[in-house]
């Protein structure tokens, strides 16, 4: 609606599958203005709703395991991937993902996200995240990273109003605009053995798994470690060699 | 030191079969399908050797040797050699330093006979990207001495803990080198310390330089058999946010010396869970307590070197699927072959396989698809 | 080839002087031109308040939808803190905008305080272009399946064939048949051809060939900007043109859509659109018509309309080489036309023109009217694409832009401005006085305080003349003004009367060159 | 009494004022046209004169510009 070139893709995933629910897989339906709607948001309104209703229907056993956020972020910054390939060489794409979440992150996904999250810092994509009920950590860290916008709603009827507010502006408009401002991340890394956040650690020179207290053996990828002195004093020179 | 002159003796040598021949005009005379089959051809060759990713040492320290004799002012690498090799150099370090994130760097350079350390080691990269800007404007006078640059090089990585890889990249440029006394014996005391040296030249092939990569040169850096793997005590510093008290002004340590723009008193910062010194960037080694600082997406970066996804198998397309998993490209007939996951069963195009597994290092396939995806866990 | 006389050389004179330049307005502009009648009539069809919105600065449109669900005006105030300080110049610029387009306006909330409220009907109508409701467009009736459809391309084909009819006419080229006496009249109405004096057939202007250097998008717009100005005379109603112009330009490519249901005036209306190839019918009366690449999103002329996706790109076909030459793989004689009106033409092949761009070919474009930047503008956009595979930063030679430039500047060294001197004032009084005159009516070029000369151009200069007669006479009863332009009369017997009088006008008036003519009984003053 | 007089204004850069005033100076357009030199950027010109000046200026440029390009000619 903002300007006349945006493109838009919109992605629905949960527990088991993700798919891609505008554009739709098949050839778009032809449809025929009905109301005063502008033709185009007709469109995407009628096949998000046909694609969603699939999906809700196709999915029958209900098993509680978190939304696999992480795998679908990575085939958007497929689908922007190509976008980029493919487009006009004389013209700049900002590209931005936006994030409608109401589970909570979870440690399990914590490689992909990372791996997703530099990704996108390379391609600029800029990630948004509007949390509706939890608080996401790991998400947030992700829109640290490529600068985008972390939101936790406070009230969910507001939905649509925040949505206005805060994520239509594009990055260059935002600065022009008062937002939220970004509030400082918590970068600290948790052990590998006991899941909780530490400031000091030891990491496993090797396979950089890091353990709140020193041990000889590292637990992944077990090597083993020479026992050094109280201090990690230098080896000093044996002998000098005339 | 016999010369073994073998046939593939530069790696960049064997790229280059007659490829004239390959191409072939296919029935109505275009050369496009031709063309388009080579060009996918080389992206899968680039695939290929890829794969096998020997275990790298993760703390990597570097010593750039810099020729800065008047044989760089030469101007066969426009528009001088000099200017030329620090343009690549800039994108060197860059490299490096995504690739290693905790690894660190310092650059020395040698001209008029002596060697001078223009920064000792650290893991800041904008600071070296300014430096090596900086040199463009060395004056290019006299010889270089390639032994003085080794001892300096030498000198300060002898102090490293044992399980950091110590190497030095000479980019040598004169022919000829003017050295204080015998540089075998520096030659053999690097070797001794396990100090690993590859030489660029710039120039003709200059005998000492290669004899002085044979020597210490082992294939890629020190892998962690050689070196004792050890664990190393790192800090994980974040911001210090004590509610309600507002944030003291004060002075970061990296910029406690220097007069730049940096260096002015600031709130934010990273503090040293050890010895309480501010930080205004990561990753860097706590001047005062000597504790290596670095944040966990640091370490999260070089993660996907340990945790490589599954390579996709290339097999025929005879549309088995109507569009690539990933990035929703409808499947045409113009792209030969699909690619196959093995663990998720998805196909995807030729291009979203070179996009995952050069840059996403995430199969989309596998992280969106439950059972995959608790197989996969259990691996961490 | 096309050195089709452009001035003859008494014009060059003025045309040296004032370089009249062809102005594009954009939608705002030419909205806010509009009387406001006319818009509100025009903001009851979601189209155009759709239109209107997507041509806003980007903060216009953050504050348009975000006060879009709120019912009651929202005090000023708030609305200014929305906007970061640094950028507050912005912020007044866009709430004049707003204004200016009657998008919003005044409404006091009840603590009194001024407060902005949308414009109910043009609030009314976005939401229904958003969101739905209200009945649809005039032109989507169901359409059975067309048996001959046309794809794009068959489209794209004819609009371009259309448009470059029009084009090659302004060039002359010897393509002529096919243009519509209505083009002709537009073109002519518009200034970018003009009758020639012997034998009345039009000759191109300057601003035609501005208008030629443009882009595409650009072109369509202004020649229909000037369409739609000579609309009335044709008995059509602007309104109902202009809201059939946006729902042509918010239509899909390649779909067809109905006729009926539209007024005979709609009817011609489409019968010129499709004149121009901005819509395709394959006969008058056939009861559909598909909107072509031309006709989409007319409107957004501010943004560079590139389109996003490779295929309908236009493709560049320039390739300019550092030692001056240009190669264009184009076989169509109007692209090779424009090309010679800035470079020299070597070699014509089949499917390539190789050509030289040299001094002497820059400046007769530059003694043409064209600025260099319309001539780099016109290369950046024919760019070929291999040209841009680099960082398409300088996709052009950098040596090759500046030397235009420089040719540019080395023509214009001097800069010409008709004035007139006034000098060796009397007192620093009258010298400010008279200064602080020319500067309040805009007319003063150039002053110098230590010499008190000053130096106003034409216009100042005569109405003043005008000015000071009049008030000459109404003072002194016994001076006659022969209505002649600059001559006073009065009696020989006052004859020194009527100098004292002059000298004691003029300090704060002054009379220019006074002459005194003795004839028998009347000395003359002559201006 | 204020005296007027009716021209052109020419706006130049200071080395162009000196060829303009070389020119008056040799007659080079047959006649003196400079009617004020009023400022180092600044001259004040009779109007009728113009259109020679232009030409002169034109050659001017002509010589001092070196020929760009190898044209095949």
């Amino acid at each position: 609606m903002q300007k006349a070139q945006n493109k838009l893709a919109i992605m629905a995933c949960h527990s088991k599958i993700s798919k891609f629910v505008y554009p739709g897989p098949g050839k778009p339906l032809d449809i025929r203005q009905v109301d005063g709607q502008y033709e185009v948001f007709t469109l995407v309104e009628k096949t998000v709703k046909q694609n969603l209703m699939k999906i809700l229907t196709t999915e029958t056993s209900t098993v509680y395991t978190e939304s696999l956020l992480a795998g679908t972020i990575a085939m958007a910054l497929c689908y922007i991937a190509r976008i980029l390939r493919t487009k006009t060489p004389g013209l700049k794409i900002n590209s931005r993902i936006l994030t409608v979440t109401g589970s909570g992150d979870s440690a399990s996904q914590y490689m992909n996200y990372m791996n997703v999250f530099f990704t996108a810092q390379k391609q600029n994509v800029v990630i948004d995240v509007c949390a509706l009920d939890q608080h996401l950590s790991l998400l947030q860290q992700g829109c640290d990273i490529t600068n985008g916008l972390y939101l936790r709603i406070p009230q969910i009827q507001g939905l649509l109003q925040y949505l206005l507010w805060v994520f239509l502006p594009e990055p260059p408009v935002r600065q022009k605009l008062v937002l939220p401002p970004p509030v400082k991340v918590d970068y600290r890394a948790a052990c590998f053995c006991h899941r909780e956040l530490i400031d000091v650690g030891y990491v496993c020179s090797v396979c950089l798994s890091i353990f709140c207290k020193f041990s000889p053996i590292c637990t992944t990828c077990h090597t083993v470690f020479k026992i050094p002195g109280p201090l990690t004093v230098k080896s000093k020179k044996k002998k000098i060699k005339l | 030191m016999a010369d073994d002159e073998d046939p593939k003796e530069y790696r960049w040598e064997t790229g280059y079969e007659k490829t004239w021949e390959a191409i072939k005009e296919d029935d109505d005379g275009f050369l496009e399908a031709s063309v388009a089959e080579i060009i996918q051809r080389a992206k899968r060759k680039r695939q290929q050797n890829k794969q096998v990713n020997s275990k790298l040492g993760m703390m990597r320290h570097l010593y750039v040797v810099l020729d800065c004799s008047d044989a760089m002012s030469a101007q066969d690498l426009k528009p001088t050699r000099l200017l030329c090799t620090l343009k690549i150099l800039e994108n060197f370090i860059e490299e490096f330093f995504d690739q290693n994130p905790i690894s660190q760097m310092g650059i020395i350079i040698m001209h008029n006979k002596r060697a001078e350390r223009i920064c000792d080691l650290g893991g800041n990269f904008r600071k070296y990207i300014k430096t090596v800007n900086g040199l463009t404007k060395t004056a290019l006078i006299g010889e270089p001495s390639l032994q003085n640059g080794l001892e300096l090089a030498l000198k300060s990585l002898k102090l490293l803990p044992s399980h950091a890889s110590r190497e030095i990249l000479v980019i040598m440029g004169s022919l000829t080198t003017c050295d204080p006394s015998d540089i075998n014996k520096t030659i053999s005391m690097l070797k001794h310390e396990g100090v690993r040296c590859s030489v660029v030249g710039l120039a003709a092939e200059v005998h000492v330089c290669r004899q002085l990569a044979n020597e210490t040169g082992v294939d890629p850096p020190p892998a962690a058999v050689c070196l004792e793997s050890s664990l190393i005590k790192m800090g994980f510093p974040h911001q210090m946010i004590v509610e309600g008290t507002e944030e003291p002004l004060t002075m970061c340590m990296c910029h406690v010396d220097s007069t730049e723009e940096g260096s002015k008193l600031t709130t934010g910062g990273y503090y040293c869970p050890q010895c309480y010194s501010k930080y205004c960037e990561l990753p860097v080694e706590c001047r005062s307590c000597g504790l290596t600082l670095v944040s966990a997406p640091h370490l999260a970066r070089s993660y996907h070197h340990l945790f490589p996804a599954a390579s996709y198998r290339e097999i025929e397309f005879d549309n088995q699927s109507l569009n690539c998993f990933a990035c929703q490209k409808i499947f045409s007939e113009a792209d030969k072959q699909v690619y196959l996951c093995s663990n998720c069963q998805q196909y995807f195009c030729l291009d979203c396989d070179i996009f995952v597994h050069d840059i996403l290092h995430t199969c989309p396939g596998c992280a969106t698809n439950p059972t995959t995806f608790q197989m996969f866990q259990s691996q961490m | 080839m096309a050195d089709n006389g452009i001035g003859t050389s008494h014009q060059a004179n003025t045309a040296l002087i004032q370089a009249s330049n062809l102005e594009c307005k954009n939608l705002y502009d030419y909205l806010r031109t509009r009387p406001s009648t006319l818009l509100d009539r025009l903001y009851n069809h979601p189209a155009i308040c759709l239109a209107v919105y997507r041509e806003l600065p980007e903060i216009a449109r953050q504050y348009v939808i975000r006060i879009l669900f709120v019912e009651q005006p929202v005090p000023q105030a708030v609305v200014a803190s929305w906007c970061h300080q640094s950028y507050s110049k912005e912020h007044t610029h866009v709430c004049q905008v707003l204004s200016d387009l009657f998008v919003w306006h005044e409404a006091p909330i009840p603590g009194g305080l001024p407060g902005w409220i949308l414009n109910s009907t043009f609030k009314r109508n976005l939401k229904t272009a958003l969101l739905g409701g209200g009945k649809p467009w005039s032109m989507s009736s169901a359409l059975e399946a067309d048996n001959k459809a046309r794809d794009v391309s068959f489209l794209d084909g004819y609009s371009a064939e259309r448009w470059e009819c029009v084009l090659h006419y302004m060039v002359g080229s010897q393509q002529q048949e096919g243009i519509s006496a209505d083009a002709v009249r537009i073109l002519l109405h518009a200034g970018l051809m003009k009758r020639d004096e012997d034998d009345g057939s039009p000759v191109i202007t300057r601003q035609g060939f501005q208008f030629l250097l443009l882009d595409r998008q650009a072109q369509v717009w202004h020649f229909l900007l000037q369409y739609l100005d000579t609309v009335e005379q044709r008995g059509l109603d602007l309104g109902e043109c202009l809201t059939f112009l946006f729902q042509l330009s918010f239509s899909t490519l390649g779909k067809d859509y109905s006729t009926e249901g539209m007024s005979q005036g709609l009817l011609i209306f489409l019968q010129h659109l499709r004149e121009f190839g901005l819509v395709y019918q394959r006969k008058r009366k056939a009861g559909r018509f598909y909107p072509t690449r031309l006709a989409l999103n007319i409107t957004c002329s501010q943004n560079k309309g590139v389109p996003v996706l490779e295929e309908d790109a236009p493709k560049g076909y320039i390739i300019v080489e550092t030692n001056y030459r240009v190669y264009a793989y184009t076989d169509s004689n109007l692209q090779v036309a424009l090309l010679g009106l800035f470079t020299e033409l070597l070699y014509r092949f089949p499917n390539v023109v190789v050509g030289i761009i040299t001094r002497e070919s820059v400046r007769q474009a530059l003694r043409g009217g064209i600025t260099s930047e319309q001539i780099i503008g016109y290369l950046k956009q024919h760019i070929h694409s291999q040209m841009l595979s680099g960082d398409n930063k300088n996709a052009l030679p950098p040596t090759v832009l500046d030397q235009i430039k420089l040719w540019e500047l080395e023509r214009n060294r001097l800069i010409y401005s008709e004035g007139v001197l006034y000098s060796q004032f009397l007192s620093q009084a009258d010298f400010n006085a008279l200064k602080q005159y020319a500067q309040q009516t805009g007319c003063l070029i150039w002053s110098n305080k230590e010499k008190r000369t000053m130096v106003v151009n034409k216009t100042g200069h005569d109405d003043r003349k005008k000015l000071e007669i009049e008030e000459c006479v109404k003072i002194y009863p016994n001076i006659y003004n022969r209505n002649l332009p600059n001559e006073i009369w009065c009696d020989d017997a006052d004859h020194e009367h009527c100098i004292e009088a002059f000298q004691r006008f003029c300090p704060r008036h002054f009379i220019i060159d006074m002459m005194f003519v003795k004839s028998t009984t009347w000395p003359v003053c002559q201006f | 009494m204020v005296n007027v007089m009716k021209g052109i204004l020419v706006k130049c850069d200071p080395a162009m004022k000196q060829f303009l005033l070389h020119l008056d100076e040799t007659l080079k357009l047959g006649r003196k046209f400079i009617i004020q030199d009023l400022d180092d950027s600044h001259l004040f010109i009779s109007s009728d004169i113009l259109e020679s000046l232009q030409t002169k200026i034109d050659d001017l440029m002509d010589q001092i510009s070196f020929p760009m390009n190898e044209k095949d000619k």
